[in-house]
């Protein structure tokens, strides 16, 4: 079964590749075929992830290649096909939708290439989650980075998309070549690049050894996800890239690099590894939580408001996954799965909500052509559909139960709340410091999402563009409402949801905790420690919600007696309210910005024209806040700066004249000539 | 050929070899341009009698062959060459120079040293009659290199590289007793085509240039 | 047994919907003898609730169904998180289907909504209003989770049901009293900011310097108003149940029979009132607090409820 | 087998006589795309014959073993598609009146010439007659330099003459030294200076003669193969020459170079171990790529951009031969692919220049919009040139730094920062220069010539992306053989 699903896969995608480059002539089919291919190739994916997923033995096929240490080898275990899966899914609703977004680049972009690259895309993703062969998973992690360039260059005509797109390829290049050096130290050790070999090296690694290579994958995997001082390339190419594209860039591909800090730190470090491990992957977690929520509140563009959320939700599955680590090197297995189970859940919830919230993003930037909120308003009147899946992936993000987001947190919480089984007091007053950092992030999503739906949607248009906004065409709403539904089912049905992850953290862990995370005939969810312990029944929580609007409505009617309704003019204190007299974006986080203004540093500049009879009767007013780039000015910018001033410097060995050329020859002949005498 | 001693033979071969490092550093004391060319010319001359003693002595005959070569080309074409090229250009008689006359000669001599000290490993592997000169050979190499840095003219320059070639030549005869011939031909050859096209390109320098100071050469920076 | 389940359910929705206007009632009562006027009767809420039910509702022309719909998100989302709380038996029916995170999170679900309704009347007030409980709310919840936690630690449970029972059977309370005192301080100050309460929102005024709360439904009117009140009302009432069975659950029925249901039911009943006429004491004797104030004021609450949590490890060692 | 060679050596020779003699243009056109195809078929054939079998010689003249054949192939494929782009590049010239034919002619002789002595450099026996042939090339390439006579021209065709001339010297001393110590082992003969002979007796050589022997080589085909420090003359001839001589001096001329050192490598390493020339290997390999990473970010005009491009990869091809083993592998594969891509860019900025007419970089946008296909050539090389996995580069840069690993772990890290470095630099340009609304419309090529250019570039372009992810079974087997031949353990067939 695997077998035909992965043909099927690869033929699509690969025809996805081919077909919108052979049809030069118009764009409609171009689109047509290639994400139809990309649709074909999603669902063989899907067909290969279930597969995966259900197989007892991990399905293995490998190619040798001509190239000495390179296997173009692939090995399927659960983990690998679960996120198969991810893409598989994520890839098939945006193809769908991409069908009617890429509509809008007909006549100024080539769409043949933006069809075949997101193909490729697709493709290079796949096989670096299923790669086994250290060299092979370099070779398509490139290809995967050089592809997304491509496509987040798509707009090219623009300055800061350009430099987005530059920005984005050198970071990834660095983070390359950080994985690179872990893999080196691995072939060091076990004198092959098979992942095989990687998992069962014959001696453990020394220890100095062991932290390198530690060090190397998070800086490393952590350049691509985005974590807090590597991320200040993700708000500028996430929204740079065409919003069908930055909803996989932002959804799916800093999922590659969670898959490979699981893969490596888990399989192949195996499990007995130091304590402040765990301790600095929770709190690079922690920070890029908060931090990556605090930058999100200060954004205005919805789209880089997105990205910032990214660099959030990595920090929290990364919180998951270093309490499991942490437990592991206390030796409770058990916790440890809770721990990991609860990161990939988060995975896998924040890949479907914030691929349906860009694709939302992306709907109203093609009916409104700009990405500022402050132009938005009203829009749920002629957007409903929009409206409403935006406003489900809004309510999972801010993890309200009884959406997906809310199970995925409630479980992180869990596995830092069961800190005190730990014996080391340090960390057992840190985790819960991390549990303090995870709601605080929690509650500031829950007010920036509020202020992103709130702003965008409600409300009366701000400008001409949002007044013209019509609703998206169907594709572009199956897309969203594929992605909704998805978003929902994970959230009311996690006893299907948690099966399948525990098959994945068993081999990881070595403790199954399926059973005893699963009662109540999988109704509802208890962390290990039995139903006294805690226990979340999401099903039951939206029944109980269900039970009582509809009670509410009928009582309230009956209480009432009356069903009549008016509709007037909101209450402006008499004036006859414009839109310019409705809170804006700015406005509505000024509270936040000053509270926490110590890590904003925001510099204010207001400048009043007055009139030129009296001082007191202001013309016009210019208003501009900006928040302090501070990891950019003080982490990028010396490193950038003494780079060309080294350049510079240098400049001068190449100074034109031949004497000083041949005096280069000669000084060097008698240095060598020294040497070898 | 047992008509002289091998040890008088490499005693001669030695005197010819002293003579041409010698003529080397009048060479690099030159101030004038046109007795530069002159030195040069000598120089070969020198050369040429080694390699017609080297082949008298070992019975060789085809560096005869060589020699007779040297004569032709390094002691009457190519100064020729050189002093048209000289007056054409009309050029001052005062040479500019990046380093002066004393230090020049005191880089010579260390060179010297640095070249005997590198070859002195080699030298028992040579045949006893032509093995110590080896070292002269490079040093006249490196004589030579070192004229085509301290010297700012192009003609200069141009002579620099020839005394590089007289001493590759020397090296050749006294090394192996002459590469075979072809190899010969085939290095007369390339010598002289590359001072054609160094005389070719002096020329168009000059018009271009309206001087031949290789130091106004630097507009291409880095 | 379903059915006993279902009928203690519905047996605790009721008495919560009934109680909490008279606790509403009983605070406004305490405020005006302590300012020496008569002030309404106890039950003037109940009348104002049935006032409000018959009135016609007026919908602002700008808004869309989001302002229709949050009155029934909230008071749905208010009384499941009720029903979650042990009011008079410890073991509460629904108490598998969540624990203090859920309660904390429903609430926020209702916040959520209110926000977005007050944004959507177009209106500068609604608008002032969300985002100042924007910036409330994110720092009350912290607070709130650290605080039942940091108590819940000595239970060894995040369940509401069980810390209740196992505190009601005099097992851990009496063993670390600093950290519960702690946490204590910082979940009553979460109630009055979480209820708009006087030292951070005044809830009888309309000002709109000064109102959160209010802000946000002020364009509400007939049984969308009395539906947001009576969830206003409720939220109180939760959290007054919170403070006195969390921290002082003596006297609540440990098993479910008749007898010492009522029993407990009566004492519950006291133990809140006794509360409500504290909060309107601390309501009288303080004034409001500026904004910005506000915000310093609930950092105290934010970091005695970790400190509540630390000190419960270092403290027991 | 012997007619492949003669085919492959004979035809740059009479089309170069050829082109002289023939009056008219339009002859002269036809011999250069007969000369092209020959070169392909003839490439073709060696590479199929010396394969894995033992080295094919012609008398005693000619000695093409795997390391020569590989060299073959590379100066085929790319001569023919360099010749198809210079007669595309020269025509428009003509046709723009900027060129006399006989000039044109002239340029021909000259190139094919330069080809000739380059094949005969590779493939033939005596170590001496090598030596004269790299001198004719560069006789021949410095004439080619100076084409178009304007003062830049001039001044990078000197340099070039003075430099590569001290260089070769210093080569002939290291020969005339090789010779000294061979003949002493096996008399005066004439074939002391063949290679089969001298890796015969390689092991008994004197080791401090070859070591300073193997010192004065490195230094003297370094030069001509712009190896810092003795790179300067690079950039300046390669910027200031025509185009299709840009692209044959760095594809071919540096990689003949490279040849060259290989060659006495192999003597070297029987004599003295892989140490003494490893070390100086990588340690000029590293110097070169440090210093062209580092300039490549300064550069203004494009043409010297692809030059620092060569000197930071023929350093790395350097590094990899300088580790033995598998960085052999590597750095053959390196070689290839490099020369390839290196002048598909030179191809694309060809164009670009027909159509630009100036070389400043930051006055050039827009590529991919105004000209798809240069535009796409210089992104695509760009991309292979940076190490990025479609192409053959990744594969070599991947296995050269597990070689340095291996040897030692500082110099890899150090490596694969510069390396980082260097995809940066040369990107940043790259990019800059294809994305974008292009600014200044330039003057159209001619549809003949428009033809002649693409053609070049698309047969390049499949030969890269063809070999990009798995190398052709004939070419693995042939790089097989070369790693064998720097296998000091194993004897010399």
């Amino acid at each position: 079964m695997i077998q035909l699903a992965f043909l099927i896969g690869l033929t699509g995608y690969s025809l996805g590749i081919l077909l919108p480059l052979l049809t030069r002539r118009c764009p409609t089919i171009q689109n047509i075929s290639a994400h139809g291919a990309a649709f074909l190739g999603a669902m063989g994916g899907i067909g290969v992830g279930v597969g995966g997923l259900t197989a007892e033995v991990p399905y293995h096929v490998s190619i040798p290649s001509s190239l000495p240490l390179l296997t173009y080898s692939i090995r399927l275990d659960p983990l690998s096909s679960l996120f198969v899966l991810l893409i598989s899914v994520c890839g098939a609703a945006v193809a769908v939708y991409a069908l009617g977004y890429v509509r809008e680049f007909y006549g100024r972009y080539s769409i043949g290439a933006l069809g075949s690259l997101f193909n490729a895309f697709l493709l290079s993703m796949t096989l670096v989650v299923l790669a086994d062969d250290g060299f092979f998973f370099l070779l398509a992690w490139e290809l995967m980075s050089l592809v997304s360039y491509f496509l987040v260059v798509t707009e090219h005509d623009k300055a800061d998309v350009r430099y987005a797109g530059f920005f984005y390829l050198i970071m990834t290049h660095v983070g390359t070549a950080f994985i690179f050096l872990t893999f080196l130290m691995f072939f060091q050790e076990t004198g092959s690049f098979s992942f095989e070999a990687f998992r069962h090296s014959a001696q453990p690694m020394p220890e100095g050894l062991s932290t390198l290579v530690f060090l190397a994958a998070l800086i490393g995997f952590g350049a691509k996800a985005g974590i807090v001082p590597l991320h200040v390339w993700l708000p500028y190419a996430h929204p740079a890239a065409p919003s069908h594209v930055s909803s996989l860039l932002s959804g799916v591909m800093i999922k590659t690099a969670i898959y490979g800090l699981v893969r490596v730190y888990f399989d192949f470090l195996g499990p007995p590894f130091p304590w402040w491990w765990g301790f600095v992957v929770l709190a690079v977690g922690a920070i890029s939580a908060l931090l990556g929520v605090m930058y999100a509140l200060m954004e205005h563009d919805l789209k880089s408001l997105l990205a910032y959320h990214s660099v959030e939700n990595i920090g929290i599955i990364l919180l998951g996954i270093g309490a499991g680590m942490i437990f592991q090197s206390y030796g409770l297995a058990s916790l440890a799965a809770l721990g990991l189970l609860a990161g990939l859940y988060h995975t896998i919830n924040h890949a479907v909500f914030k691929g349906l919230l860009f694709l939302g993003a992306g709907a109203l930037l093609s009916q409104t052509h700009t990405r500022n909120m402050e132009e938005y308003g009203g829009l749920i009147r002629t957007m409903p559909w929009t409206a409403m899946f935006f406003l489900i992936g809004a309510v999972s993000i801010s993890a309200l139960p009884p959406s997906n987001g809310f199970v995925s947190e409630w479980l992180i919480f869990q596995s830092l709340f069961l800190s005190f089984q730990i014996p080391d007091l340090l960390m057992k007053i840190m985790l819960p410091i991390g549990a303090s950092m995870l709601a605080l992030t929690g509650v500031l999503a829950l007010a920036c999402f509020a202020k992103a739906f709130g702003i965008s949607f409600l409300a009366m248009p701000r400008s001409s563009h949002a007044r013209q906004a019509r609703e998206v065409s169907l594709t572009m709403r199956t897309g969203m409402g594929v992605l909704a539904f998805v978003c929902v089912a994970l959230g009311l049905a996690p006893m299907l949801v948690v099966p399948a992850l525990d098959r994945i953290t068993t081999p990881l862990t070595g403790a199954s905790i399926a059973g005893d995370l699963l009662s109540r005939g999988g109704l509802s969810l208890t962390p290990v420690m039995g139903e006294e312990f805690a226990s979340v029944s999401t099903p039951a929580l939206g029944m109980v919600l269900a039970v009582i609007v509809p009670v509410a409505l009928l009582g309230a009617v009956v209480l009432g007696g009356t069903l009549r309704k008016r509709y007037y003019k909101t209450w402006g204190c008499g004036l006859n309210l414009t839109p310019r007299m409705e809170y804006t974006a700015t406005g509505f986080v000024q509270p936040v910005k000053r509270v926490f203004s110590t890590i904003y540093q925001p510099t204010v500049k207001l400048e009043t024209e007055f009139l030129e009879e009296s001082r007191y009767f202001a013309k016009q007013r210019h208003f501009e806040v900006r928040i302090e780039p501070v990891f950019q000015r003080y982490f990028y910018d010396p490193v950038v700066m003494f780079v060309s001033a080294a350049a510079d410097r240098l400049r001068v060995i190449q100074a034109g004249s031949l004497h000083l050329y041949l005096t280069y020859i000669f000084i060097t002949l008698i240095l060598l000539l020294l040497m070898a005498g | 050929m047992g008509m002289v001693r091998p040890d008088i033979g490499s005693q001669m071969v030695d005197l010819c070899a002293a003579l041409l490092l010698v003529s080397c550093f009048a060479i690099v004391a030159q101030r004038r341009l046109s007795a530069c060319v002159d030195m040069f010319a000598l120089q070969s001359a020198f050369l040429a009698a080694t390699a017609a003693l080297v082949a008298l002595l070992t019975g060789i005959h085809h560096i005869y062959f060589a020699a007779v070569l040297t004569v032709g080309i390094k002691v009457i074409v190519i100064p020729r060459i050189l002093k048209k090229v000289v007056e054409r250009l009309n050029v001052k008689r005062e040479l500019e120079m990046n380093v002066n006359i004393p230090a020049g000669l005191l880089i010579c001599g260390a060179l010297v040293i640095l070249a005997f000290f590198i070859i002195r490993p080699i030298i028992p592997l040579g045949f006893f009659l032509t093995r110590d000169s080896l070292s002269i050979a490079l040093a006249i190499l490196l004589i030579g290199f070192f004229t085509m840095i301290a010297r700012k003219k192009a003609v200069t320059q141009v002579i620099g590289f020839l005394v590089m070639e007289n001493g590759l030549f020397l090296g050749a005869t006294v090394a192996a007793y002459g590469m075979p011939l072809i190899v010969e031909l085939g290095v007369f050859f390339d010598v002289l085509v590359a001072v054609l096209i160094i005389g070719i390109y002096s020329h168009r320098i000059q018009d271009a240039f309206d001087s031949v100071d290789t130091s106004k050469l630097s507009v291409l920076k880095e | 047994m379903m059915a006993r389940n279902i009928a203690l359910v519905v047996l605790q929705a009721v008495v919560l919907l009934a109680v909490s206007p008279f606790i509403v009632g009983l605070i406004r009562k305490v405020k005006a003898r302590l300012q020496c006027r008569l002030g309404a009767s106890v039950v003037q809420p109940y009348y104002d609730l049935r006032k409000l039910f018959r009135k016609d509702v007026v919908v602002s022309s700008n808004a869309s169904w989001i302002f229709t719909a949050t009155p029934y998100i909230l008071f749905a989302s208010t009384l499941t998180a009720g029903l979650l709380v042990p009011l008079f038996v410890s073991k509460v029916p629904l108490g598998f289907a969540g624990d203090i995170i859920t309660v904390v999170y429903l609430l926020a679900l209702g916040t959520f909504f209110l926000i977005l309704a007050g944004l959507d009347a177009g209106s500068a007030f609604g608008g002032m209003g969300s985002s100042r409980v924007a910036i409330v709310a994110s720092l009350t919840e912290p607070a709130m989770i650290l605080s039942i936690f940091a108590v819940g630690l000595t239970a060894g449970s995040t369940n509401l049901s069980t810390i209740v029972h196992k505190t009601a059977l005099l097992e851990g309370i009496v063993t670390d009293p600093p950290p519960h005192l702690m946490a204590l301080a910082a979940l009553f100050i979460v109630t009055l900011a979480e209820t708009g309460r006087v030292p951070v929102d005044n809830p009888a005024t309309h000002l709109e310097l000064t109102m959160i709360h209010e802000a946000m439904v002020l364009e509400y009117s007939g049984r969308y108003l009395a539906l947001i009140e009576w969830a206003s009302a409720l939220k109180l009432l939760l959290f007054l149940t919170l403070l006195s069975n969390v921290f002082a659950p003596w006297g609540i029925a440990t098993e479910p029979d008749p007898l010492w249901m009522a029993l407990g039911g009566a004492v519950w009943l006291v133990k809140v009132s006794g509360l409500a006429v504290f909060v309107g004491v601390i309501e009288s004797m303080f004034a409001k607090l500026r904004l910005f104030r506000v915000t310093d004021l609930l950092g105290v609450a934010f970091i005695l409820s970790l400190l509540a949590l630390v000190f419960f490890y270092t403290l027991r060692g | 087998m012997t007619l492949s060679l003669v085919l492959l050596l004979g035809t740059p020779i009479l089309s170069g006589l050829g082109s002289l003699m023939l009056r008219d243009r339009r002859v002269v056109e036809a011999l250069q795309y007969g000369q092209a195809a020959i070169l392909l078929a003839a490439g073709a054939l060696v590479v199929r014959e010396v394969g894995t079998g033992a080295p094919v010689t012609f008398g005693l003249l000619l000695y093409t073993d795997a390391l020569s054949a590989w060299l073959d192939l590379v100066l085929a494929v790319v001569g023919a598609t360099g010749t198809l782009f210079a007669v595309g590049f020269l025509g428009e010239h003509l046709d723009r009146g900027l060129l006399s034919v006989r000039r044109f002619r002239q340029f021909f002789c000259l190139f094919d010439l330069f080809l000739a002595a380059m094949l005969v450099a590779v493939n033939v026996a005596d170590v001496a007659i090598m030596w004269i042939a790299i001198e004719g090339s560069t006789l021949a390439a410095a004439l080619l330099i100076a084409f178009e006579r304007n003062k830049a021209a001039l001044e990078a065709g000197w340099k070039f003459m003075i430099l590569g001339s001290v260089g070769i010297a210093l080569a002939l001393f290291g020969t005339i030294i090789l010779y000294f110590t061979s003949e002493h082992v096996l008399g005066v003969t004439s074939d002391a200076l063949r290679w089969p002979e001298l890796y015969r007796i390689a092991s008994s050589l004197d080791p401090t003669a070859i070591k300073v022997a193997f010192v004065f080589v490195l230094i003297g085909y370094g030069t001509k193969a712009g190896v810092a420090p003795m790179h300067s003359w690079l950039p300046d001839a390669h910027a200031e020459a025509p185009t299709p001589v840009s692209a044959m001096l760095s594809a071919n001329m540096l990689t003949v170079a490279v040849y060259a050192i290989l060659r006495f490598k192999v003597v070297a390493d029987r004599t003295v171990g892989t140490a003494f020339t490893g070390n100086l290997m990588i340690g000029l390999g590293l110097l070169s790529v440090a210093i062209a990473a580092i300039l490549l970010l300064v550069q203004r005009d494009y043409k010297r951009l692809f030059a620092y491009s060569s000197i930071e990869h023929i350093g790395i091809a350097l590094i990899g031969f300088g580790i033995g083993g598998a960085g052999v592998f590597a750095g053959a594969w390196h070689l290839l692919n490099h020369a390839l891509a290196k002048s598909t860019a030179f191809y694309g900025a060809g164009w670009v220049l027909l159509r630009h007419e100036h070389k400043m970089l930051d006055r050039v946008t827009g590529l991919l919009r105004q000209m798809p296909l240069a535009g796409s050539a210089i992104v695509i090389a760009g991309v292979a040139l940076a190490g990025l996995p479609p192409f053959g580069l990744f594969a070599s840069e991947v296995l050269i730094t597990v070689g340095t690993y291996a040897a030692r772990p500082g110099v890899a890290y150090l490596f694969l920062s510069l390396l980082t470095l260097a995809f940066a630099t040369l990107l940043y340009h790259v990019l800059r220069m294809a994305l974008g609304e292009p600014t200044e419309a330039g003057r159209a090529v001619g549809a003949r010539s428009r033809v002649l250019l693409s053609a070049a570039i698309v047969i390049n372009l499949s030969a890269l992306g063809a070999i990009g992810l798995q190398i052709p079974l004939d070419l693995a087997r042939m790089l097989e053989a070369i790693v064998r031949l720097f296998d000091t353990r194993v004897g010399i067939p």
